[in-house]
C-alpha cells in the first residue's frame, strides 16, 4: 500500500463509518415502510418526506428514555455487552469496498478503511467475537428469558459461522486470495461468457446459498430470529435492557443486516464493479459507488422481505438445518470447488463442459441441501435405541432418581 | 516507532489480563479477561507482522474455545457468588514456581539476545558478520507473499508437515468422539444389550457368567448404583428446561 | 503494516467512542426513576424466581460448542490451504479430501449416535 | 533454517514408513461408522472391504505381497465378520479390531524385513521419511511392537469384562485403535509438531478411555484427574518445545540436535526449554515426583485399560524421551543426564517403597508401573548404543508382563466385583492354579527372576547403566529391585502358602482373557529363556536418525 497523505486513513475511516450508520438508519425506516406495506398499513409517515426522519427522531428519543438497570445484573458486563456488539459491528466493515478509486486534494485510494491481508477472515473473526455482546448480555442480566435467550443466539450463531466459513473458504479457494480487494478484482471481468458478470453467485452457486442461509442466521433475523421470539423468549438476551443500551442491541441488530448484504455484495457479487456505460472519468468515479450502494440494498430488501413474508423457524429444525446440511455440503462444496479449479488450470476447458459441469454441480449440492432440509421424517434414522434402551436398562428409574438428586444438590 | 508503541501497548495489556483471569474472584469475568488476554496476543502476533496467525488467534482462541469455556460455564450453573479459591499453600506454591519460571526465563533471554555480543543485540556489525538469519523480522520473511505469512505457512503446512496435519484430523475426530460420550447418558449400546444376543450363536466370553453370578453393573450393588452419581456433565442435562 | 491498520484502528475509536458517547449521553439526559419493580428481573409479571445462576443448561449447548471448536479448526485449516493448494496440484487436494474424509466419518458418526438431534 | 527447511512443491511420500499405522487407522475409522451404522452395517462393510481387497490386489501385483496379502484378508474379513456375527456387533468390533492390529503388527516385520533390513543379518537401516516428520528406526520399531502387541492382548482381554461391567460401547475399540497408531506414530515421529500431535491423539483417547465406566465414582475421577495432570503436562511440554524452538529455529529433532551445539544458539534458551520438556515427559511416563496421578488413574480405570495404560503408555512415553535426549539434545548431556538420574533414582526407591504398603492389587501395580520407569530411565541416562536397546527391550518384557498381571487381576476382579486385595488372592493357588500361575510368572518376571523375561531386561538394563559409569544409580535400582521383589513374592506367596478364606465363586475366565494371558505368559517365559532373537533385534536397533 503506497503512502498516503495523514488524513487520508481519518477521512476513509469516517467515511464509512457514517455510510454505514446512514444506511442503517435508512435500513430501520424502509424496514417500517415496506413491511407495513406488506401488511397493509401505512408505517411512519408523519417526520420528514415519507417519515424517512423517523429514525432519527426515534434515536434521540432513545437518549431521554430512563436507562434501568435492574439490581441482580452484573453491572460491567451488563454494560460492556451491547458496546462489544456495535463496535464488532462496525470493525466488521472495515474491509468492505464500498466504491471505487476516488480522487481527493491529490490522493488516490480505494474507498475501503483498509484492505487488509487477511480480509475476509477479518469479518469472519469480528462476527465471531459479536457473538459475546449476545452471549454476556444473556449471562449478565441474570434473569431467566435473558439467560435463555443469550445461550440459544449465540449457540445459533456459532452453529451458523461454520456454514459460513466454509462458504467463504469456497469464495477463497476459487479465488486462491484472502484480500478482499482480489475477491473483488477476480469478479470484475466476464464470466463463463460474454456479457455475463463474473461474479462468484454464479460459479459458486451452492457456497452462496449456504453463505445467504447462513447470513439470516447469523444477523438473527426472521425467519430465524430465535433467540427473540417474543412468544416463548420475550426479548430474548436484551429483555432486561431498556434504553440506549437497548438502542445499541437495536442498532447492532440492524447493522448486521447491512454488514452481512454488503459481505454477501463484496464476496459473491463483484462489490462495486459493474459497467460505467463510457461515462467520463469525472463521473464514473461514482458508478462503484451507485453500484454497491444498488448490490447491497438489494439484498437488504431481501432481508425485510424474508421479515415480512416467513414464519418464525422451530429452533431444533434451525439447528439440524445449520449442522446437518449446509456444514457437510460446505465442506463437500469447498472440496468440488478445488476440483473444479484444478481442472480448469490444467487442461483448457470448453465453455460447455463448464456451463456443464457447473449445472452438474450445482444440481447436485442444491439437490442434497433441499433432501437435507427436508422434514424430518424423511431423513430421520430410526431411532432403534430409545425403547430398548429403556427396557433393557432395568433400573431407568435410577437413572432419572440420580438426576433428581443431582439436581437438588 | 509504531511497531514499539503497539508492542508496549499489547505488552502490557497481555500481561495485565493475564494477572486479572488469576486475580479476579468470578469466573465469567476471569474468562473475559482471558479473552482479552487472547486478544492481545493476537495484536503482538499483529506486531510481528503475522497477520494470519494473529486473525486465527482470534477466530480460534477468542471465537471458538473460549466460547466453548462460557458455555461449560453455563452448563454447570456456575453461581456468581461462587468464588475461586485456593488453599493459601498452594497459591503460594504456584506462586514461587511462576516466579521461578519468570526469573529463569528473563535470565535466558536477558542475556543472549541484548547483549551487544549476540547477534540479536543492538551492534549491527556482529549481526552482519556472523549468522544472523534468526534476528530478522517476519516482515523479510513474509516479504514476498503479502498475505500476512498465509502463503508461507501454507507451503510450510502442507508441504512439509504433512504427516502431522493428517494426524491432526486423528486427533480431532477423538475429540469429536469425547465429546459425543460426555455428552451421552447412557452407557451401553442398546443392541448388546438385547438378551437375544448374549445366546447369538457365539457367546462373548464370559457371557457364561452373567446369570450366576451378577446381573448388573459389576463393581456396584443395586442400591449404591442408584445414590453414585454421574459426571455432573452429565446430569446437569436439565432436560426440559429450556422448552 | 502499519499503514494498512492505522484506518482499522482509526474506525475502532470513533465507533468505540460514538458507542461509549450515546450511553455516557443517555445516562446524563435520562431520567432515573427506579422502583422495587423495575429493578427485579423481568419474568412476565410472575415473582421472579430466585436463583437463576443455579440453573444448568441442556448438555446439548456443550455439544453445540465443542463441535463448533472442532470444525472451526477444519474451517481455519481450509484457509491456507486454499491460498496454496494450486501449487500442490492434485496431492494438495487429496491431502486435503483426506483430512476432510476423516472428519466426515466423525461427522457421520456423531449424527448416528444422535448428537445433531436437538430433542 | 528459519523455519525448519522449505520444502515446496508435492512433497515425498514414502508409503512404507507408516504402512503400519495405516491398518489400524482405516480400521478405527470403519468401526466407528460400523458401530452408528445400525441394521446398515453391511453397507459399510461391503464396500469398504472391496476397496480393500481391490487395494491388496493391486499391491500384489507391483510386488508388494505381504502389505497386498494383509489388505485382501482384512477387506475379506470385515464383510465375513458382520455376516457371521449378526447379532453381536460388539464381536465384530472386537474381531475386527483384533485383526486390524494384528495386520498392523505383520506390516511392523514386513517393514523390517524388507525395507529397513533387507538383508536380514546386516545392520539395521534407518529410513528418515515424510520431510522428516517419519523416523523409522530401532525406537519406532520396538515402539511398534510394543503397543501393536498390548493393544492385540488387551481387546480379548477386556472384551467379556466390558460386557460384563456393562460398560461395553462400540466406540472403545475406535478409540483404543486410535490411541494405539497416536503411541506408534509417536514412536516414530522426528519433529516437535508431529510429537505433539501424536501425544495429543493418544493422551486424548485415554482421557476418554479411563473414565470409560460412566456410573463408577473412582472411573470418573480417574478420567478427570488423567485429564487435568495430563493437559497441564502437555501444556509444559509445549511451552518447553516453543523455547527450544526459539533458540534453535527448527522443530526436526536432528536439525536441533546440530543446531543446539553451535556458538549462536542461546544455549540459556533450550536448557529452560529442556527443563520443561523433561517436565512434561517425565509426567507423561510418572517418573516420581511427577508420579501422583498414576496410582489414582490407574486404580478408578477399568482394568483392561489400565492394562493397556500401564503397558503401552511407557513404550510410547520412553520411545519420545529416547528420541528427544539422544537425538536432540545429545549436546546438552551435562544437563539431562544428572536430572534424569536423580528423577530415575528417586522413581525406583519411592515407587517400591509405597508399593509395598498398598492393599488393592491395582495400586500396587501402578506403583510398580512407576518403579519400572525408574528402571528404563536408567538406559535413557546411559546415553549409549546398549542403553537404548536395553530400554527398548525392558518395555517390551515389562508390557507383556504387566499385561499378564491385568489379565489375572480382571479375571479376580470379576468374581470379586470390585477391587482385589490380598485376601482375594489367598489360596488362589488351590482354587484355580493355572490363574495363580499365570500371575505368578508375571510377577516373577516384574521382579526380574531368573529365567523370566523382566531379569534379562534389569539384566542389560543396569549393564548398560554400570558400563556408562552410573553404578550408584545401579546400586539404587539394585536396591529398588529387592524391595520390590518383596511384594512380588508376597503376591505369589499368598496365592500358594495360604488357605482360602471363606466361600467364594471361581475367577471368570473367558476363553479370550484365558487365551491372551496364556499367550502372555509364554511369552515372557520364552523372552526369558531365549531372548537371543530379540536381543540381536534390540542391539542392532540402536540405529538413530540423526
Amino acid at each position: 500500500m503506497s503512502e498516503h497523505a495523514l488524513w487520508v486513513p481519518f477521512f476513509r475511516a469516517i467515511v464509512v463509518f457514517v455510510y454505514f450508520l446512514l444506511v442503517t438508519a435508512v435500513l430501520i425506516w424502509a424496514e417500517r415502510r415496506i413491511v407495513a406495506r406488506m401488511q397493509a398499513r401505512l408505517g411512519p409517515n408523519r417526520i420528514g418526506p415519507f417519515g424517512a426522519l423517523q429514525t432519527l427522531v426515534d434515536g434521540v428519543k432513545m437518549f431521554f428514555k430512563e436507562d434501568v438497570t435492574p439490581a441482580m445484573v452484573d453491572r460491567p458486563v451488563f454494560v460492556l455487552a451491547p458496546l462489544i456488539g456495535v463496535i464488532a459491528g462496525f470493525l466488521s466493515m472495515a474491509v468492505i469496498p464500498i466504491g471505487g478509486e476516488v480522487t481527493l486534494f491529490g490522493e488516490t485510494f480505494t474507498l475501503v478503511v483498509s484492505d487488509l491481508n487477511v480480509g475476509v477472515l477479518w469479518i469472519l473473526a469480528m462476527g465471531s467475537i459479536h457473538v459475546y455482546s449476545v452471549f454476556l448480555a444473556g449471562w449478565s442480566s441474570n434473569s431467566p428469558y435473558p439467560l435463555m435467550g443469550g445461550v440459544r443466539a449465540s449457540a445459533q450463531m456459532i452453529s451458523y459461522e461454520i456454514a459460513q466459513g466454509l462458504a467463504v473458504a469456497s469464495v477463497v479457494i476459487y479465488t486462491g486470495s484472502l484480500r478482499v480487494g482480489d475477491i473483488v478484482a477476480a469478479q470484475s471481468g466476464d464470466g463463463l461468457f460474454p456479457g455475463m458478470p463474473g461474479w462468484n453467485a454464479i460459479v459458486l452457486f451452492p457456497a452462496f446459498l449456504i453463505f445467504t442461509i447462513g447470513m439470516v442466521a447469523e444477523a438473527g433475523r426472521p425467519p430465524f430470529d430465535l433467540a427473540e421470539a417474543e412468544g416463548e423468549l420475550v426479548g430474548g438476551f436484551h429483555t432486561e435492557y431498556s434504553g440506549m443500551k437497548f438502542g445499541m442491541f437495536m442498532l447492532a441488530e440492524f447493522m448486521n443486516v447491512v454488514t452481512m448484504s454488503a459481505i454477501m455484495v463484496t464476496l459473491f457479487f463483484g462489490g462495486p464493479s459493474g459497467p460505467t456505460f463510457g461515462l467520463p472519468d469525472a463521473v464514473a468515479w461514482v458508478m462503484p459507488m451507485f453500484w454497491f450502494f444498488v448490490k447491497m440494498s438489494a439484498f437488504i430488501f431481501f432481508f425485510i422481505l424474508l421479515r415480512g413474508a416467513l414464519p418464525r423457524y422451530r429452533y431444533d429444525r434451525l439447528m439440524s438445518l445449520g449442522w446437518k446440511v449446509l456444514v457437510p455440503v460446505g465442506l463437500v462444496w469447498a472440496l468440488v470447488t478445488a476440483a473444479i479449479v484444478l481442472l480448469e488450470e490444467q487442461t483448457v476447458l470448453t465453455t460447455e463442459v463448464r456451463i456443464g459441469l457447473g449445472v452438474a454441480a450445482a444440481v447436485l449440492v442444491g439437490a442434497l441441501l433441499f433432501v437435507g432440509a427436508a422434514p424430518e421424517d424423511a431423513d430421520a434414522i430410526p431411532d432403534e435405541r430409545d425403547p430398548q434402551d429403556d427396557a433393557a436398562q432395568a433400573p431407568g428409574a435410577a437413572d432419572r432418581a440420580e438426576n433428581a438428586e443431582e439436581v437438588g444438590t | 516507532m509504531a511497531e514499539a508503541v503497539s508492542f508496549w501497548v499489547f505488552a502490557v495489556l497481555a500481561l495485565g489480563s493475564a494477572l486479572a483471569v488469576v486475580a479476579m474472584r468470578n469466573i465469567v469475568h476471569a474468562a473475559l479477561m482471558l479473552v482479552l488476554n487472547l486478544l492481545a496476543i493476537a495484536g503482538l502476533y499483529l506486531t510481528l507482522q503475522a497477520t494470519f496467525i494473529s486473525i486465527v488467534q482470534v477466530l480460534v482462541y477468542a471465537g471458538a474455545i473460549m466460547v466453548l469455556f462460557l458455555f461449560v460455564v453455563m452448563l454447570l450453573g456456575v453461581d456468581r457468588d461462587d468464588t475461586l479459591t485456593t488453599a493459601p499453600r498452594l497459591t503460594a506454591v504456584a506462586v514461587a514456581g511462576a516466579a521461578l519460571l519468570a526469573v529463569a526465563l528473563l535470565a535466558a533471554f536477558v542475556g543472549p539476545y541484548t547483549s551487544p555480543a549476540s547477534v540479536c543485540g543492538a551492534d549491527t556489525e556482529v549481526a552482519a558478520s556472523s549468522d544472523a538469519v534468526r534476528c530478522i523480522g517476519l516482515d523479510e520473511v513474509y516479504g514476498e507473499d503479502g498475505q500476512g505469512g498465509v502463503v508461507l505457512l501454507g507451503e510450510q503446512l502442507f508441504g512439509r508437515y504433512t504427516f502431522p496435519f493428517e494426524l491432526a484430523a486423528l486427533l480431532l475426530t477423538v475429540a469429536t468422539i469425547g465429546a459425543v460420550i460426555l455428552a451421552r447418558r447412557r452407557d451401553l449400546d442398546p443392541e448388546d444389550l438385547d438378551p437375544e444376543d448374549l445366546d447369538g450363536s457365539e457367546p462373548p466370553p464370559g457371557a457364561a457368567g452373567l446369570g450366576s453370578t451378577s446381573s448388573d453393573a459389576l463393581d456396584l450393588d443395586p442400591g449404591t448404583a442408584a445414590a453414585d452419581t454421574e459426571l455432573v456433565l452429565d446430569t446437569a442435562a436439565d432436560d426440559e428446561r429450556e422448552d | 503494516m502499519f499503514e494498512e491498520y492505522l484506518p482499522v484502528l482509526i474506525l475502532a475509536v470513533v465507533a468505540t467512542a460514538f458507542a461509549a458517547g450515546s450511553l455516557v449521553v443517555s445516562s446524563l439526559v435520562g431520567p432515573r426513576v427506579p422502583n422495587p419493580t423495575k429493578l427485579s428481573a423481568y419474568e412476565c409479571g410472575n415473582e421472579p424466581l430466585a436463583e437463576i445462576r443455579t440453573t444448568r443448561f441442556p448438555i446439548r449447548f456443550y455439544l453445540v460448542a465443542m463441535l463448533f471448536l472442532i470444525f472451526d479448526i477444519e474451517t481455519v485449516f481450509l484457509y491456507p490451504w486454499a491460498v496454496v493448494f494450486r501449487s500442490f496440484g492434485w496431492f494438495g487436494l487429496a491431502q486435503m479430501g483426506v483430512f476432510v474424509a476423516i472428519l466426515g466419518v466423525a461427522f457421520v458418526y456423531e449424527f448416528g449416535r444422535g448428537g445433531l438431534e436437538w430433542d | 533454517m528459519f523455519l525448519a527447511q522449505s520444502a515446496l512443491g508435492v512433497p515425498d511420500i514414502a508409503w512404507s514408513s507408516f504402512a503400519p499405522e495405516l491398518v489400524p487407522t482405516t480400521a478405527a475409522l470403519v468401526l466407528l461408522l460400523l458401530g452408528v451404522a445400525g441394521r446398515r452395517r453391511m453397507a459399510v462393510a461391503a464396500p469398504v472391504g472391496l476397496a480393500a481387497v481391490a487395494l491388496g490386489v493391486w499391491l500384489i501385483t507391483i510386488e508388494l505381497n505381504l502389505p497386498g496379502a494383509v489388505a485382501v484378508v482384512l477387506g475379506v474379513a470385515l464383510p465375513a465378520l458382520v455376516v457371521a456375527f449378526p447379532r453381536t456387533p460388539s464381536l465384530v468390533q472386537a474381531w475386527g479390531a483384533g485383526l486390524a492390529l494384528a495386520g498392523a503388527l505383520v506390516l511392523t516385520l514386513w517393514q523390517y524385513t524388507a525395507v529397513l533390513a533387507p538383508v536380514g543379518e546386516g545392520p539395521m537401516l534407518v529410513q528418515n521419511a515424510l520431510q522428516g516428520s517419519i523416523a523409522n528406526d530401532g525406537i519406532a520399531l520396538f515402539t511398534r511392537l510394543t503397543v501393536y502387541v498390548t493393544a492385540l492382548l488387551v481387546i480379548p482381554m477386556g472384551y467379556g469384562y466390558l460386557r460384563q461391567r456393562r460398560i461395553y460401547r462400540s466406540e472403545f475399540e475406535p478409540l483404543l485403535l486410535l490411541a494405539t497408531v497416536g503411541m506408534a506414530a509417536l514412536g516414530t515421529a522426528n519433529d516437535l509438531i508431529t510429537i505433539f500431535i501424536a501425544l495429543e491423539v493418544f493422551t486424548l483417547s485415554l482421557y476418554i478411555l479411563a473414565g470409560w465406566a460412566r456410573r463408577d465414582r473412582r472411573s470418573e475421577e480417574a478420567g478427570l484427574k488423567y485429564f487435568v495432570t495430563s493437559a497441564i503436562a502437555s501444556a509444559v511440554l509445549l511451552y518447553g518445545m516453543a523455547l527450544v524452538y526459539v533458540a534453535t529455529g527448527t522443530v526436526d529433532l536432528p536439525a536441533i540436535g546440530l543446531t543446539i551445539g553451535l556458538v549462536t544458539t542461546p544455549r540459556s534458551v533450550a536448557a529452560i526449554g529442556l527443563a520443561l520438556i523433561t517436565v512434561g515427559v517425565a509426567f507423561k511416563v510418572s517418573l516420581a515426583p511427577f508420579h501422583l496421578w498414576t496410582p489414582d488413574v490407574y486404580q478408578g480405570a477399568p482394568t483392561n485399560i489400565t492394562a493397556f495404560m500401564a503397558a503401552a503408555t511407557k513404550a510410547a512415553g520412553f520411545a519420545v524421551i529416547l528420541r528427544l535426549y539422544l537425538v536432540a539434545f545429545p549436546t546438552l548431556e551435562a544437563l539431562w543426564v544428572p536430572v534424569l538420574s536423580v528423577l530415575a533414582a528417586i522413581t525406583m526407591l519411592y515407587g517400591a517403597y509405597l508399593a509395598i504398603v498398598q492393599r488393592d492389587l491395582k495400586r500396587i501395580l501402578a506403583y510398580s508401573s512407576i518403579t519400572h520407569a525408574g528402571y528404563a530411565t536408567i538406559g535413557v541416562v546411559a546415553n549409549s548404543a546398549d542403553g537404548l536397546s536395553a530400554t527398548l527391550w525392558y518395555l517390551l518384557t515389562y508390557a507383556i508382563g504387566t499385561a499378564a498381571a491385568f489379565g489375572a487381576l480382571i479375571a479376580l476382579e470379576r468374581r470379586r466385583q470390585g477391587e482385589v486385595t490380598f485376601a482375594d488372592l489367598r489360596g488362589l493357588g488351590r482354587e484355580a492354579p493355572d490363574l495363580a500361575a499365570v500371575l505368578a510368572l508375571s510377577m516373577l518376571s516384574l521382579a526380574g527372576i531368573p529365567a523370566t523375561a523382566g531379569f534379562v531386561g534389569k539384566l542389560m538394563v543396569f549393564r548398560a547403566g554400570i558400563d556408562a559409569g552410573l553404578t550408584w544409580l545401579v546400586v539404587i535400582g539394585v536396591v529398588s529391585s529387592v524391595v520390590a521383589a518383596f511384594f512380588y513374592l508376597r503376591i505369589a506367596g499368598v496365592m500358594f502358602l495360604e488357605e482360602p478364606t471363606g466361600e467364594r465363586g471361581r475367577p471368570q475366565v473367558s476363553t479370550g482373557l484365558s487365551v491372551t494371558v496364556s499367550v502372555s505368559a509364554v511369552l515372557v517365559i520364552y523372552l526369558g529363556i531365549q531372548p537371543q532373537l530379540f536381543l540381536d533385534l534390540a542391539s542392532n536397533a540402536a540405529a538413530l536418525v540423526r
